[in-house]
């Protein structure tokens, strides 16, 4: 991989197409199929100009049908190809989730072993952008719930970059979602990034005294919290968990056990939601190790609002986890 | 356009469509200063379906839309300054500023959304005719959804069910060619929507979406038909957009000339000189029709401006019932 | 309501179907809609002779098309009636989830309060008949997730008989689960039985050294569990949650200050799951009143197994749950 | 059944009619037993559509089915002691007795379930046809589903993909008069299946599922449609289920004498009364036919008997693949 020093500018947006383009590159079986990922570009640039690059054969524009191509996928998977299904947003995927968890992440099962399903969803998530209650939600959970799928959440651009290639490398179907409000940000990876491995959360900043455990959006408001915190001598180590699905506890937990403290973080609505797990494990396996109770900074439990006002309150930013860690540390 | 018109209805069908494209106009001109945010789907060109339909239907009937609405929340009589309060974000808005352009609503007008998952409103509709059946009301119920959203399970099944069960349903394809930047020939192998009808024993017609008065007489047909059966009947307008999907669409997908070809069918311009050919109106009185409509525009951006916020400490209203809607 | 004393004995089955009657016949506008619910008598005999007293329009058999009859319900209930919808079970639900949860739980909140849903799901869940990996799971856990739905869960035979009775008073929408393996249970209630309040969690037991807290068949099996406790002279509290959305935590809460031990029991996935919100709030708001960590038992994250001897063991049974809590009182 | 026949050919299918028969009586037997448990569908009276239509299947087609596919694994030529074995839930089952009577697999003979999602596998199917498009196999899938199915959305979509993407697929629609028990005008709006395909403009048709020398001739000729032209194509075979839909059904829905009527149309009893009348076979014959399947039936009793079970500690296998899966 590359010289750590040579790195380059990148958006979010870039890195998944970077990404698409290399995996229809690498791999005659790959094709890319989904509404608008063709002629319009994809519905949020992500895919535009592969149309003219691989043809209509490997960039497939689908009809709105969400069940109907999710399971077109999976039957393409079954039959070896490698097929990368972009579903536009989590928010219509329900109409897909059919396929997803009852197909998909059961037909191993069901066939004893014999009927593998390599197939990798693509879906963005998560609010940012105004578009209201049936546009902008975070259903991570959802999947993450499931035996049999893999869940992946791209937090930043080295992963937008890489999760795509090492998704294609497994024989089970993998989710991976990307995230609406990113696709502008400007990151910075090392100029041959690639391929990342997909097992293991990741320490995204060391510090000593508090775990923030987050995941997508999470991820880069939590570095800049912990930034804040630095100014006032709080030194918190924030915590990318990657992988929703298996969930690499032994990264967290080994986390708080050298902090003692932990807040989760994530823009989902609270009640039965990822930080909800993360919570429950380390009480279940480092209880005696916390100096405090273990708190969640979630999204609030209301469909999404559509003025900037309400949208903006209805998430935890930046400030709001400085905040939140503030008390938590001075409850001490 | 070969029609008659009375005059006073074609000023009034010209008025409606007039304001239904002033009003988006003027909302695309506030969406570049960013006064309204979220998508934004302009219904210009379209406006002859909006108008056509609306007046095959009375005010006890329900109406069920997309997120393109505009013009159908404006052609039934919801108040464009709550309108334009809405996609502002105001308290003031028709859906109190929750919903923003993808989600119009107003009860007191039997208007049902503004709905933005694709197809998702048509069940939903099945179920708001079956109650009117159910009532032994004589309410109808019109869905609008477009060409894109009939490649939809729930399109299939919502056929089936409202024929099944024989509900006064008016299924309103708004056949304009693209669904986001797919053609229709990449969404459906059998490109006449209309003939979907005949999979579930439904009636159903196509109609030239582009000329008001031919939309308005199919419709009323269409009505009338569901009236006196009580059966529901299937009515493909076909249209075109003269604008991009949302502003977010750079519009790879379609070429100018086939937009501007498009554009000779524009169907306000159509009505006006029927209108004009015929002797109902002259320079004069379109010129004022204009002003009205701008008068009308101008106060409902009014209205938005002097709107409020909702505060802050509300965030969590509306996720249940409160003891007055109860 | 009746005399404690004059208590009869009914079938969990009964229980929902003489709901099912007296719903119907208290108010006109209620009628129930779903596959098989007329002709066939319900897919579980549940509402078997309701089409014979009640007649074709007030008891719908719909085609296979659960996002379309569930949307239609939906409809209905914005137009004045009072659809009681029934989805087979709850692994069909996934075909009108987006109806449900883009839908029943949104519509409210995206007109600003102008639009309520009042209409009621009652599912089926759960494992027990040996039906495998698509008509045995537990995703209760998807639809607690949700603002705008309420979603209870009758762990009772009492509740089988009132919940729905409550739900239909409710100006928005209620999802109720009932459990396949409790169908043939005989149980007693008052005489007179009726409508129960759907706001609160119930003591099912109680107890002074460890809360139990679960729901659906989570209850019988932990009072099975607490009876043999109580013989080894362990005193277990059990807490049925009942609401699972939105969630009474005072009742658990407070058992859990005067347990100060809990054990969380579902047979639902263990990852992101009901029992990790309970676990997660014990943490943020009973931690120091804690003597041991809250630990949860739940089902073995595997999509159901055909056979009986794997189905089995897939989920928590009363001995396993006397077994975990012999453990947890031990570490003291 | 008007036609000559082969006598081998016409021996073969009639064997494989009688074995699937002969099978599903025991295993209701066995259900009794309770050596059986879950769902059992049982397909008899149907048997001729799955022998009818395999024999237009080579070898590398694929095939995916619905719950009820006892009959369609076995015209498929799966082996019946594993069949037997999954419906005992023994891990000598063709799926490993993980899926039961359900879900049974067979990756080699191209048997890929076994759905019990009702219309969840349609669009499965599709995908399949579309990567041997892709991978220019000549590669023909075959996809059973009931008519209940067809009111699925996932039927719509499904309809619309293959046709639209012109994949090789044959769609083949058992059209047994119920779902459950709600009959087909119950579930349909227009009953007659096959019209569906015009609304895609699929081409379809409807055949006797009663008649196993219909049905070959049918699926035979479709195809070779497919083959020839890459096209789908919905072949609707009118068919009845002697028996309750599955072991949990009283049958509340439907009158003895619809059923007893049926049964006059039993497809063994007239392909054996073609086979008698030809002269290709005698009462002899027959009974030597009962007794071969007699002892296929017993074999693989036997083989389910003598299976084993999988070890508790290998219960969370199969979650995900196992590297040699990979
Ligand atoms: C279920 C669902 N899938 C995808 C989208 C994204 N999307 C919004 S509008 C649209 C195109 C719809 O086309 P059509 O039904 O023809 O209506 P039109 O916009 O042309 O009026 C798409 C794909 C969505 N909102 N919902
Ligand atoms: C999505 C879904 N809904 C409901 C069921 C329950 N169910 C199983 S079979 C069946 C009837 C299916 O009828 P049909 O498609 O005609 O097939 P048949 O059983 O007649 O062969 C139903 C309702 C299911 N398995 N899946
Ligand atoms: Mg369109
Ligand atoms: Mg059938």
């Amino acid at each position: 991989m590359a010289n750590e020093n040579n790195t380059i500018s990148i958006t979010y947006r870039e890195a998944i197409k970077q990404a698409l383009r290399d995996a229809l590159r690498a791999d005659e079986r790959v094709f890319l199929m989904g509404e608008d990922v063709g002629r319009y570009g994809g519905a949020f640039a992500v895919s535009k100009g592969l149309l003219e690059e691989f043809g209509p054969d490997r960039i497939m524009d689908t009809p709105l049908s969400e069940s109907g191509f999710v399971g077109a996928g999976i039957g393409a998977a079954i039959a070896g190809m490698r097929p990368v299904v972009e579903v536009m947003t989590v928010n219509f995927s329900l109409l897909a989730m059919d396929q997803i968890v009852n197909n998909a992440a059961t037909l191993l099962h069901m066939s004893g072993g014999q009927v593998n399903v390599p197939v990798v969803i693509r879906m963005n998530s998560g609010l940012g952008r105004q578009l209201a209650a049936q546009h902008s939600h975070s259903w991570e959970s959802f999947y993450a719930h499931i035996p049999g799928l893999k869940v992946l959440s791209a937090g930043t651009h080295e992963d937008a970059r890489g999760m795509l290639l090492a998704a294609l490398k497994e024989p089970d179907p993998v989710v991976i979602f990307e995230y609406t409000a990113m696709l502008n940000l400007e990151g910075k990876i090392p100029a041959g990034a690639g391929i990342v491995e997909i097992q293991k959360a990741a320490i995204r900043r060391e510090g000593k005294d508090i775990s923030i455990i987050t995941y997508g959006p999470g991820v880069y408001k939590s570095l800049e919290a912990a930034n804040e915190l630095a100014k006032l001598g709080i030194d918190a180590e924030v915590v990318d968990l990657r992988v929703l699905r298996p969930l690499d506890e032994s990264c967290f937990l080994q986390s708080v056990r050298k902090t003692h403290r932990a807040l989760v973080v994530e823009e989902a609505w609270r009640s039965v939601s990822i930080s909800a797990e993360i919570s429950s494990r380390i009480m279940e396996q480092a209880f005696y190790e916390l100096d405090a109770p273990v708190h969640r900074l979630c999204g609030v439990e209301v469909p999404m609002p559509y003025p900037k006002h309400l949208e903006d309150i209805s998430v935890p930013q930046a400030g709001d986890i400085v905040n939140m860690i503030k008390k938590i540390l001075q409850h001490d | 356009m070969e029609n008659t018109i009375d005059r006073d209805h074609g000023k009034q069908m010209l008025y409606q469509m007039m304001l239904i494209r002033r009003f988006e106009e003027k909302a695309a001109e506030l969406y570049t200063q960013t006064k309204i945010r979220g998508f934004l789907h302009l219904y210009v060109g379209e406006e002859a379906v909006a108008v056509g339909v609306m007046q095959a239907l009375k005010t006890d009937d329900n109406i069920l839309s997309t997120y393109r609405e505009h013009g159908h929340a404006l052609a039934r009589g919801v108040d464009p300054g709550r309108i334009m309060a809405e996609m502002y974000g105001k308290q003031e808005g028709c859906s109190r500023g929750r919903g923003g352009s993808m989600h119009l609503f107003d009860a007191g007008k039997k208007f049902f959304g503004g709905n933005a998952i694709v197809g998702g409103h048509l069940p939903v509709a099945v179920g708001v005719a079956l109650a009117a059946k159910k009532q032994k009301a004589a309410r109808l119920t019109c869905c609008f959804f477009g060409e894109g959203a009939a490649a939809e399970g729930e399109f299939h099944e919502s056929m089936n069910l409202a024929m099944l069960w024989e509900v006064p349903l008016l299924f309103v394809c708004e056949n304009n060619l693209y669904a986001m930047g797919t053609a229709l020939r990449y969404s459906h192998s059998l490109p006449q929507i209309e003939l979907k009808g005949s999979a579930y024993g439904m009636e159903s017609m196509a109609v030239n979406g582009m000329d008001v008065l031919a939309v308005e007489e199919a419709a009323i047909r269409a009505a009338e038909k569901i009236r006196s059966t009580g059966k529901p009947f299937l009515l493909v307008c076909n249209t075109y957009r003269f604008r991009a999907h949302s502003m977010f669409d750079a519009e790879l997908y379609r070429n100018k000339a086939e937009v501007e070809e498009w554009k000779k069918q524009d169907p306000i311009t159509a009505l006006q000189n029927l209108l004009l050919e015929q002797g109902s109106l002259d320079a004069a009185a379109i010129s004022e029709l204009e002003s009205t409509v701008e008068t009308a525009v101008q106060k409902a951006v009014g209205f938005a401006e002097a709107g409020s916020w909702e505060p802050v400490e509300d965030l969590t209203r509306f996720v249940y019932s409160e003891p007055q809607n109860s």
